[in-house]
């Protein structure tokens, strides 16, 4: 075990699976830094630091630093994947799936399928996301419902830094193509990492509180909230499973479906807005399979139907927050059945 | 002419197959027993075998919406290509891509593309495999006077240059995008100036013949080969049918189809100058017409009788395991 | 009232706005077609016909044909409309946003808010979506669900000749962005259209058919396919409220939660694959507000997890039918309540 | 030169203006109270100068994310870009924009732009507007070494070419983009002739120095006025911070920055300039820096106690109805 930031744990996996195997790859924009200057390559070692390090140890031919093209950089992956590689692509902030949606959601997600099962495109997009930092409203954006809707490809969301070592590695390793959410809010929070080879399996979510009053499912940034939450709710007796995705495509129906049956009350916490969510495709998916069990609406605590401000107390008020999480446990709590049926 | 006589009766096979296999969808189109969007590449062969003889089956190429004729000129197998328009379940993407997305990764044959631009990016990643393996390989995107406008080609350009890899980038202009004449819609009118302010070195040519193709892609894939450096090439080519299938090409001038088939076409041209230089005999070359005609006849007929995929497949392949 | 193809109604709606508000232009890809050519401008008149006829009357300077550049077509309406003009955009293919999303979604929708209120940006964007011609994985998509997300434009989805041209013309003097989609395979549906200046107001959902047993929600090529269940499950005495959604953002969530209580029974249609649709969004809002009137689980009908495939025989497993929602309506009648409350 | 003293007194003023508002910021910054992400524009400034000199209030610009300077340049209110950048409720966008989307469309400016490249493309259609107007009105867009790579910005070079609209790309060359030098990332190394490439007309500049940036800027303007065409303009230039505040820049060669403040700054040259050449003097230009240092100690002492927005102002001005 090591104390390690997530962006020390993203950098030690990616050194890692560079050492095992040759095949893997990095590119993306300053992922190297300084290139063309008098200071030199490495100079800054990657925006995020996420891959300080790499182009010193494994040089450049494996690892690329490109200019300002997201829709080339997402291609150039998807072609190195296509014919032996396992480009793992950096994407400085989700956002920019505007300007490279298609190699995303046309070209990589599609190509096993349109070509008859006949190939495999194992590319890894990690991509920096998330609110918290008065980035403001082109640089805050959460849009893994946008990913996760997209048939093809697997979404993966780490809330710590074991985590995002465990479910990188999987995500390198994986021959379907990955996209990995890095929330920038996390990268600076520290935490025990397992040494060594560490995979952790997609589609098996995590629980990380535990109780049989209600339920709550999130992932990201989200689960320290709801965790707040469910701390603040324990001292008033309230006990909530909190349920940590990970991944959020292939989504772990079974564990959601499990806490609900037994708790009855379900609070999911999304830090999108509302509409086509996360949230409301998980409310979906009870609300159908876990009808019976349901003792109450489910509530959905998301950002507002708003792009993201940048004022720091605008931002506070767009972010969903413990206490509107704790909120919503409660509402869910003091239901009362009227219902016909 | 450098060419063995094998070298040349190959060149003419190939180009004879796309032909006749694009004249029949033609008309099997109207039967109405193919679905879909299809684009023909008739008129334009000289540039995919121009292109692809003087490649390896290593090489690489990814293709556009009019992708036949370069998976034709890449190896690809025909019968499974009929079959993959006709929908069927052996198809060579078991029925699940269709025109705009055929493809053979193991032909080297990355897919053809329904998204204009979105081939170029993709072939730089090839090219990417390719120098980090030091196997020698290229990697060829094919892009028409219309994609030259879109930002991917131009991102894939410089990003070749940058990072040093040996791509090729065949613009094959036959002068349409859609119905969109070229002289309208590429601001200068000049593609490979394009190519060449991102610093890549870039040849112009004849795309409808054979020759001349032939001639400036050894350059080309030699240049690229022992440089590791990207190129581009813009070919000057027709196309003989409408945009797709059912376009009524009132945006072409009076008589203009016939005219190109009589004076642009690459096949008689190419016979043309090999039966006047004693190197193949007319004899010779009809020949391997009633072999290629014999080859689509089956093709078709298998096709038409081939069976369908299972409603159950539509969940295949979507994901290795998940 | 005219008979009219829902193509031929665009175009009217189309001539009529442009005549008469003159900072209404039109521009995209072959909407006049033949530029350039021998012969000539409007030579093909719009790869749809949906423009055509618009070069000869209003000219060059407000019907441009582009090339194919996507991103700058709809950044190009973005600039338009912020200085004074009412583009209407035409993407040939909703699978296109994948080469646009950036312009769309960090630009259109998000001008208004991140510049303090303090401007508009009236741009329509007509986009052309849908499976049922055997488009493939490309040609096909309906992501409606994507646009819906996204806070700051809105959604229209006609389902009749006389909706097009009645929420178009809404759309084109509407001062927010609004994306309409248009579906290729009820392009050569026909019906009667009024003549004359004809809105339709935004947010305001259709009752196609009615009856107390189900409801029926849904919207665009799905219409239809829902009539036809309802009018099978007519004749064996089962009466279903359909609604026709008729725009997805904003949405008629009265409409919706008014029949639900009466119904109990919800059954949603949605062309695209289940994850974040639109389908477990009203599922998502319908199950926490109309919770104790439902009297059965809210059952989805979408299409599957999947690209869309080519071949006949699989995009026809690839869409909803008719017989797969009245399959639905028959489940959740079926249902007994089991619920623990 | 050809410039009025008016017109002298002006530029500097202006120019003065950007380099204290960001001189200021970079101190503000560190005391925390500025949150996000900002990018300053010092050391640019004789480029948004020279261009904004060259336009009418009328005529439109879009920005970058490196957008104060711009602003400044094209007449936007101080003060209440200032409260902006404090995020405070009667800042220029209610507080809800910030550095990377600050913008006034009542002015022409079309706004900074949080994503490279999307500018392009939005500057093309506010030309569509003035030609459709015939108001005379030109559209400029502002681009980096770094956003010339990026797909948008050509399909909008390409677009302005086609539609033969008045917009003008202007290119600062400030040889990063963030942590890259120019010369590895920009294929040939050449933007300008990219701009070529596409069929328009294109100049070359010094873009630390007023006078060059002025005279270019009036010939590119006059020229698209009147032709109604686009044109290009690269300027070399110099950004005196990081790329953004907090960077370390050991991307820097040892003592660049000191050299480029010592040797590149167009404040200075501008200040030599005109002393040599007797249109100002040195008291007037002190004058100035005097006023314009009170100027921005004023904007910032309003901006520290202005009232930040309410939450509840989060869900207005999505729509303007719904
Ligand atoms: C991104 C995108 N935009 C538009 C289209 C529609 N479209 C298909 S082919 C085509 C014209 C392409 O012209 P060109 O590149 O010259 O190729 P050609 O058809 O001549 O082979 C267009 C506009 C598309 N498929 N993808
Ligand atoms: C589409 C997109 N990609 C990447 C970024 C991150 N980014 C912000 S500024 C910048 C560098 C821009 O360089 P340049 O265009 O030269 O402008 P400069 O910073 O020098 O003013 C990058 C990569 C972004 N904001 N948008
Ligand atoms: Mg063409
Ligand atoms: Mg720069």
């Amino acid at each position: 075990m090591a104390n390690l930031t997530m962006r020390e744990a993203v950098n030690l996996t990616l050194h890692q699976e560079m050492a095992r195997d040759s095949n893997v790859i990095v590119l993306g924009e300053d992922v190297v830094g300084g290139m063309g200057t008098a200071g030199g390559p490495e100079a800054i070692g990657g925006i995020w630091k996420a891959t300080i390090g790499l182009y010193d140890k494994f040089g450049a031919g494996r690892v690329l630093d490109t200019p300002i093209s997201e829709a080339a950089i997402i291609g150039a992956a998807a072609g190195a994947a296509l014919t032996g590689k396992r480009p793992v692509a950096e994407l400085m902030f989700a956002d920019f799936i505007g300007v490279c949606l298609d190699q995303i959601w046309n070209q990589i997600a599609k190509f096993r399928y349109m070509f008859g099962g006949r190939t495999r495109c194992p590319v890894v997009i990690r991509i920096t996301y998330g609110a918290g930092v008065n980035a403001a409203a082109q640089h805050s954006q959460a849009p893994y419902a946008l990913m996760t809707a997209i048939p093809g490809i697997k979404v993966v969301m780490p809330a710590t830094p074991a985590d995002a070592k465990g479910l990188l590695t999987t995500a390198i390793r994986d021959d379907d193509p990955v996209l990995f959410f890095e929330h920038k809010a996390l990268y600076a929070i520290k935490g025990e990492v397992p040494d060594g080879d560490y995979m952790i399996p997609f589609g098996h979510a995590k629980l990380v509180r535990e109780g049989k009053d209600a339920t709550i499912v999130t992932c990201g940034q989200m689960v320290g909230f709801a965790e707040r939450a469910a701390d603040a709710l324990a001292r008033d007796g309230i006990a909530c499973d909190v349920l940590d995705l990970r991944t959020t495509s292939p989504l772990d129906e079974e564990a959601i479906l499990d806490s609900v049956e037994m708790t009855g009350r379900l609070v999911i916490v999304d830090e999108s807005p509302p509409r086509c969510s996360l949230a409301s495709d998980i409310s979906g998916i009870v609300g159908n399979q876990a009808f019976a069990a349901l003792k109450a609406p489910i509530e959905m605590v998301t950002a507002p139907h708003s792009p993201v401000p940048f004022a720091r107390e605008l931002e506070k008020a767009y972010l969903p927050s413990p206490a509107g999480i704790e909120a919503a446990v409660r509402k869910t709590l003091g239901y009362r059945s009227e219902r016909r049926g | 002419m450098q060419l063995s006589r094998e070298q040349l009766i190959r060149a003419y096979r190939q180009m004879k197959t796309i032909r006749e296999f694009e004249e029949r969808l033609h008309t099997e189109i109207q039967t109405g027993q193919i679905a879909g969007f299809t684009h023909l590449y008739a008129g334009q062969e000289a540039v995919a075998v121009g292109v692809c003889e003087n490649l390896t089956n290593e090489d690489y190429i990814i293709s556009t919406h009019r992708g036949h004729g370069h998976c034709i000129a890449k190896g690809c197998d025909v019968r499974a290509m009929m079959k993959e328009l006709f929908g069927r379940r052996d198809g060579l993407c078991k029925g699940k891509g269709g025109s705009m997305h055929i493809a053979d990764v193991s032909k080297g044959m990355l897919g053809a593309n329904g998204i204009v631009g979105a081939g170029a990016p993709i072939a730089v990643g090839a090219a990417i495999s390719a120098k980090l393996d030091g196997n020698g390989r290229v990697s060829v995107t094919f892009s028409g006077d219309g994609a030259c406008n879109q930002g991917t080609t131009f991102e894939a350009m410089n990003m070749a240059v940058v990072l040093k890899v040996p791509v090729i980038f065949v613009f094959e202009n036959n002068h349409y995008s859609e119905h969109t004449g070229h002289k309208y819609a590429v601001g200068s009118g000049d593609i490979a100036a394009r190519a060449e302010a991102f610093g890549m070195r870039v040849w112009r040519g004849n795309g409808s013949d054979f020759f001349d193709t032939d001639q400036i892609m050894r350059e080309v894939v030699e240049y690229c080969r022992t440089t590791g450096l990207p190129a581009a090439v813009e070919l000057d080519t027709e196309r003989f049918f409408g945009h797709f299938e059912g376009d009524p090409q009132r945006y072409r001038g009076a008589g203009e189809v016939n005219r190109l088939r009589q004076e642009r076409d690459c096949l008689t041209a190419f016979r043309a100058a090999v039966v006047s230089a004693n190197l193949l005999d007319d004899a010779q070359l009809d020949g391997i017409d009633v072999e290629v005609l014999k080859l689509i006849d089956d093709a078709v007929a298998d096709a038409r009788v081939a069976p369908p995929p299972e409603a159950s497949q539509v969940l295949e392949d979507v994901y290795i395991s998940y």
